[in-house]
């Protein structure tokens, strides 16, 4: 039940969505109409359905199977949350309508907001941020609107080995020059190599916490200490928070600025690859950069500042066009209400769990770099595939034909072969167990030596293994049409 | 809770598993001096049934466009979204599944993803298109960032009038770059002078089509001359329908395109997740932001679908990536193709004729309106108004009769005082014949 | 149209290859007088979002209990509907999907319907369900024909306080059968006299737990004196969260259960559809109509589902079929059971609970009103009011300060003065502390 | 990727419905408190949602692909459909609310009974029925009340050979006797059969129009007089209206009763089996015995007859609790509305001509029984198997392996080994033509004597042929779970 490219079912004069006729009426589009066909195939609403259902069925999804991949948090994305972002007076709320005509809009924003401040024990966020990526962006441009409103010009931003490939990016985005930092040997970074790059011309760290390899930096409060003693700022990538929820508040380790994926730790959907959105908590020293718009209180009610000026003058800007990812808003306070205090907890409680449940039931078969308890990830190397001519690829393939998807592979960089196991809080003993134990298997049988199964793997998926050095030498990035036939009439016909 | 399986029982016989005392035994690395002992301060869990009335109560302090007459526009826009596009993508297998990263089970989101770039190429009338950016805004950002990329030069020439929030936000993302701009102001009559500013340093030229006020313009020309000067055109489209009716940036000579595709698919839910459109040249690919899809075929010689190029991608080349960008806005591209999939050729024209004439019937409707003009030569399905009173104040009191107005221009430009008595009004599909006569029946009675 | 792919070439080419001219040739064999010429006397085709329009329309000219404190029963109950149970069932695969007479392509179907059997033997204490009836009101009629074909006699006997709608629709479905019913008269107090009506000819007695009034009644001495007699015991159940509170049919030997299951997982959707349930004991299995999935195992040796006993059924016995019943409930039957399994064991217990607990703080705070009075010794999540007036007039006042009051009895029983001033009211976990405030209060008021 | 049964699922104490804590009241179950526990499994809602997104996945769906099956009209079901149908104010309206709170929903039955007598031409509709079966009920209680309103007790009831099984099962259960009529040679009614069976014990004749063999009964105003002349109603099973939508109205050629199925005609969704609802048009005669309850119209506003009494005296009673399937009615007329008068008819002409086209490509290959034109639907007979060893059944369950439902079987019952075959206006003709290729090569791999590829067909269906026969014998009705343990405690503890 496959499907063939949408544009190569098409047929001249099919419609998929009925319309009124247009009025005849004198076009002013100033001489500027349309004169060739687009290209686009036409089509009856049941082609179309039928081909993007057929099409989802070449997916694999959460809700049909258990997905262990690190630092990416897939868990249970409840359906009560689409429910909600879709109401009438909430899914349909034009961003530009006046103010006293979307209090309730402007209240849930503030709502959210409360609830990420009091999560991390920071006193201000900035909600605008569109994903991670974007709120890392927002984070390091308001450390470097800080320095530059105290008149300094830092050229350095200290990132350790093990980081996201997000961190330097947006550092170098931000012009800042970027150094890694090495890891010790129990996974943390390294203080002492930290310390030797700290100097004033350092603009402030960012570290991941807990960090890639899932483990905890014991240190934080330290390092904290000894990059505002510089004058340099800590910022936090927050792509691990779900860990910590209500165990401990970043606020309390000396964050000035950490970034929260919504769709991570407060369960938006991933959605195939987005949208995402990115909220920054922020120290009172980075407070004031925050980048407009946000909502504020006054006497007759919310109101947003729109503008860097006035109160919002030191603002870096803006980042995004009109508010801020609302429909992502919507879905994460109804997460966090559905959790409560409680709940929150329980999910870093259980995610935790469930990770050191893997770790242990996995690290016979399997070698874990670092020792002891990890936090919401279990990492492991590649060390007990050696000599069997498997990798850590043809590994993670096999265990689509087992019904995974496969876990996170070859990052964090610091291990050779990692593969990065998050179970996530919302998945039960039994699948961890059913997990373990497909997994033991297959290493048993590299072990055996059946190299031959794994290079072919995955057997039984909808594509066998697909060749991205070619995709990669000669990119075919969209579909081609044939070329329109000569003298093929103006589309646009609206003209009387 | 009702999220998550684990009984007491089986934490405790996981704990014995692991071989640790209690759940605090996992969090012994956190200094003691930061755990958290209590709850945080804030309400306990509570059931669906009550979260669903929290957000029924906050969502009767708005006043829908849906349950209102509607004519705002100034970047995002009401339309009608099949009820098929909300459909698909609420199916577990979309919704809920990760980044195509692994292509072998993520056919369905990559086959997806190639056609939203055709689609988006085609529209566009470019070569190639991304998988998507977050928002019309952040694309016109990276489509600067690209082409100072691509021409090695530092300068964006900004038109003034490109929507104020694109022109922030590019400002705002190349300011701690070694990239700056050149902000021009608004124009209401009249054609920007550009030429001059065309130096030898200048990476591109960015301009709007239809303009922030509503105005179609070709920018035919102004390709030749910054073709001529070596550097690139930057067209933004606020308003994807209009390529239904107008003359594509790509023919043109636009060589890259920033646009919003919301009016495509996606709701408006109070400004965002929107999807940024970003199309170039086939040449210009690799200097290209975002996620790519390409095609490839798989071992036993079948079409299939991959990401790649990710060699441009932070996850590879960390510093030296370009951009910083990782998500793209998957669930609203896919919307998006769902949407354009079912208008079609034939559909997508039809809906563009649909909104000019809707908006030219009102503009006629507006026009007999003593002291009030409309400032447009040109539109689409948007135009400004220029009214005898501040328009802002306008709006307030026709939002407390039930009707939602338009957008005061000075919401936007609030420093400039020629724009206060400016209206930005658009007319879509959505507008009904009532819709229309109230509002100019409430307008008639406000001024 | 948007639902027709065909386009007029492809019209033309079709009819070629079929090798007729027209389509007016394809309807060659309608007799000519009767052709219809012209296009019927309708409206012509709409857009999706008019016709949604035009249903938003309709349904704001209802008062939504959802908006309204809403205490109405009766035989349909107001509970809060997990939104994975409707976000399942609209998936393609279930909601698309025909009768699973193909097992092979059907498993999904088939393996709910035989969790559904299993969830409604469970609560309904019986050993067998079959795969769901039209709703409560004609699985009850099923029941008694079932019972006549049992026992071979002809005779039923309905206890009086069984819903109306049950009585009549039984009472219709048997008029033209060899079969007939002896319909006891309601009784507010005490328990009525079967023991002198069970003679030789009765095949069966039908009661009602908790019966119309909404009290609940052990039928475990009923049910011996049916069977002393030969006859069966039918049991009804409208409101099918009462059985995680109270003891089950089954244990009180009822020998077929007849229930309404709307209560889960089923909206209240103005009446319909709903989900019928019937369970019996396992001997009588052939003798019931309707739907039975199967556990079987494929060639391969998997346990596998398939409908089976289908000898019963009219497609095959056609004059000889236990009943003419073709479909079930199909999509409210998987509803029911999504929401079934989401509340568990501990869940339908504790919704149970709080239903009754709501019912009581509701009742105690009635009580206190002068002139009002409670009929029942014994309820569950209803109970029936004595007013001091008229209850469909109270109803009525009540209703325009857009409160839902309860059901007057009067309406379901309009022919008996005594029952003039009777007003049922339900109250479940969704009327809040809120909601009874201002129910109390407004009662108060209008008296 | 499939699931075990739920209650292999279950760990006492979770929960997948969070809820209030019960106030401690009084309890007042008047001493009947349940004792033991039920044996419900306990689940979380991740593990329900997943189970069941993995049940469907078992499923085959008109979403997913082509279901050419006779009778059933299964067609594209359209979404807006589902929306409106869950609308507030529409999908949550109690059935017993004032009648004054309710005008929209009442507006609602009495347009789509304007419909639905618009387009069959009758007067009168009874709108309670809740299926197809149980309006054929309706039709034949409305007649035989009729009938025992004028003093007659008629005895009998002529049914075609070919009828649907309902008919005959329906007419038995309003007292009468069937009498079955023999088809002609082309597939229609025999007249000089029917002709002898009449007379004035005849009640009247179940017909189905176009009839199960695919066929317009061209003698159908003759039947209709010839009935009516010995007294008798006609019963039109009105199971393929689809075939005639706006080309004919049943209440031109002399029908007195018709039940519409609004999941075929009108596409409410079919669900796995249902629910259906089965509006009933009556003719003048029939009218006033009408179930309860019904819509009627006064001064001020809509109203509701809800017993048998006054304007309502001769209704032969109540057929189903409440008013009807409401949330059948609200998709049914959505899809009216989006049709129009003149989708309507192109229903019918698209139905028509999908049909005949996928006649004239298949017949070289399988022998249709009756000559000419068809209307919906295509039958043909096994004639063309013979000796192959392949049977109809056989060649069904290899269409699956070909990605099709198979069509509709052995029935009629009139023809050897049918296989009927509805492709419905809702496929496009690249669709039909796929299909035809796939049946011409499935024919011609039967006549080249591939018999055990066929014998062993499905090979690519979730499940391999299941063995019916040990499920009828045996049967298996429900999981049986472990018995509980001894002196477990009450589950019911609300009391205080």
């Amino acid at each position: 039940l496959e499907s063939p490219l949408i544009f190569e079912q098409g047929m001249p004069g099919r419609i998929g969505v009925d319309m009124a006729d247009p009025r005849p009426v004198k076009v002013r589009l100033g001489g500027l109409e349309r004169k060739g066909p687009i290209g686009l195939p036409d089509l009856s609403e049941p082609q179309v359905l039928r081909h993007f259902v057929r099409l989802s069925r070449q997916n694999y999804a959460i809700d049909a199977g258990f997905y262990p991949l690190g630092s990416c948090t897939m868990k249970h994305n409840p359906r009560i949350n689409e429910k909600v972002a879709r109401l009438a007076g909430l899914g349909d709320l034009h961003p530009l309508q006046p103010t006293s005509t979307v209090q309730g809009a402007l209240e849930l924003i503030d709502d959210l907001a409360h609830w990420l401040k009091t999560i991390t024990g920071m006193p201000a966020v900035a909600m605008s941020p569109a994903a991670g990526a974007h709120g890392e962006l927002c984070g390091v441009m308001a450390i470097r609107a800080a320095h530059e409103a105290n008149g300094e010009s830092r050229t350095r931003i200290l990132v350790p080995e093990s980081a996201h490939g997000t961190n330097p990016a947006t550092a170098a985005l931000c012009g800042y020059k970027v150094e890694a930092v090495p890891a010790r040997k129990d996974g943390r970074m390294d203080l002492e190599a930290f310390a030797e790059k700290l100097g004033p011309d350092v603009a402030g760290v960012m570290l991941t916490n807990p960090n890639t390899c899932g483990l905890f930096e014991t240190d934080v409060k330290k390092i904290a200490d000894m990059v505002h003693e510089v004058g340099g700022y800590f910022y936090c990538d927050g792509a691990n928070l779900n860990a910590i929820l209500g165990r401990v508040r970043p606020g309390d380790l000396g964050v000035d600025a950490m970034h929260i994926n919504l769709h991570k730790t407060f369960s938006t959907p991933h959605g195939g690859g987005g949208p995402g959105a990115g909220p920054v908590v922020l120290s009172d020293a980075l407070a004031p950069f925050a980048p407009i718009p946000y909502v504020v209180h006054n006497d007759s009610g919310f109101d947003l500042v729109e503008q860097a000026e006035g109160q919002a003058q030191k603002s870096f800007g803006r980042m995004k066009g009109f508010h801020g990812q609302m429909g992502m808003f919507i879905r994460a306070l109804a997460y966090m209400q559905s959790h409560g205090a409680d709940g929150l907890r329980q999910i870093a409680e259980n995610a935790v769990l469930n990770a050191n449940y893997v770790r242990v039931g996995l690290n016979d078969k399997l070698h874990s770099p670092f020792d002891g308890i990890c936090m919401h990830e279990a990492l492991f190397d590649d060390s007990t595939l050696k000599g069997t001519g498997v990798t850590t690829l043809d590994l993670a393939k096999a265990m689509i034909d087992e019904g995974y998807h496969p876990m996170t592979m070859y990052f964090p960089l610091v291990v050779h072969g990692a593969m990065l196991i998050e179970p996530t809080e919302s998945e039960s003993r039994q699948t961890l167990d059913e997990f373990i134990g497909a997994m033991r298997h297959l290493l048993d049988r590299a072990a055996a030596g059946d190299t031959d199964y794994f290079l072919g793997a995955p057997h039984y998926a909808p594509r066998r293994r697909l060749d991205e050095t070619a995709a990669a030498r000669n990119p075919v990035l969209r579909y081609t049409p044939p070329a329109p036939t000569e003298g093929e009439e103006t589309a646009f016909s609206a003209a009387s | 809770m009702r999220y998550m399986p684990h009984t007491a029982l089986e934490r405790e016989e996981m704990l014995a598993e692991i071989g640790v005392g209690s759940i605090d035994d996992l969090f012994a690395d956190i200094p003691e001096e930061a755990r958290l002992g209590d709850l945080l301060d804030l309400p306990l869990h509570e059931s669906e049934m009550n979260v669903e009335k929290n957000f029924r109560t906050l969502a009767a302090k708005n006043l829908s466009p849906y349950s209102a007459p509607c004519f705002l526009g100034a970047g995002a826009y009401q339309h009608h979204v099949p009820s098929v596009a909300d459909h698909v993508i609420q199916r577990s297998e979309f919704l809920t599944s990760y980044t195509p990263y692994q292509p072998e089970i993520s056919q369905g989101t990559l086959q997806a993803l190639f056609e939203f770039q055709t689609q988006v190429a085609l529209i566009t009338g470019m070569e190639v298109a991304n998988a998507s950016m977050y928002d019309g805004a952040t694309s016109c950002a990276e489509a600067v960032l690209m082409a100072c990329r691509v021409t090695r030069r530092k300068k964006a020439v900004i038109s003034g009038n490109l929507h104020p929030h694109y022109r922030d936000v590019t400002r705002t993302t190349l300011q701690f770059t070694e990239f700056e701009t050149e902000d021009l102001s608004p124009m209401l009559e009249g054609d920007e002078d550009f030429d001059t500013r065309i130096t030898p340093d200048v990476a591109c030229v960015v301009v709007q089509t239809p303009d922030f006020f509503g105005r179609l313009k070709d920018y035919t020309a102004l390709a030749e001359k910054c073709h001529e000067a070596g550097a690139l055109l930057v067209v933004v489209v606020n308003e994807v329908v209009s390529l239904g009716a107008v003359k594509s940036p790509g023919e043109m000579g636009a060589d890259i395109v920033a646009g919003e595709g919301q009016s495509i698919g996606v709701p408006l839910s109070y400004g965002g997740p929107y999807v940024g459109l970003l199309a170039t040249r086939q040449k210009y690919v690799r200097q290209m932001p975002g996620r790519l899809c390409g095609q490839t075929v798989d071992q036993n010689g079948q079409r299939g679908f991959v990401l790649t190029l990710s060699t441009r991608e932070q996850h590879i080349r960390r510093e030296k990536a370009t951009s910083n960008i990782c998500t793209n806005a998957g669930l609203c591209s896919l919307a998006f193709t769902i949407h354009m999939s079912l208008l079609g050729e034939t559909g997508f024209a039809k809906l563009a004729a649909l909104n000019h004439s809707q908006a030219v019937t009102l503009a006629e409707m507006l026009e007999k309106i003593d002291g009030i003009s409309i400032v447009n030569d040109s539109f689409f399905n948007e135009f400004t108004l220029r009214l005898p009173a501040n328009a802002a104040m306008i709006v307030e009191k026709l939002a407390s009769k039930g009707i939602l107005a338009g957008v005061p221009v000075s919401r936007l430009m609030p420093d400039n005082p020629d724009m206060a008595n400016l209206l930005l009004v658009a007319a879509t599909e959505t507008c009904s014949d009532s819709d229309m006569n109230a509002f100019v029946t409430a307008l008639a009675e406000v001024l």
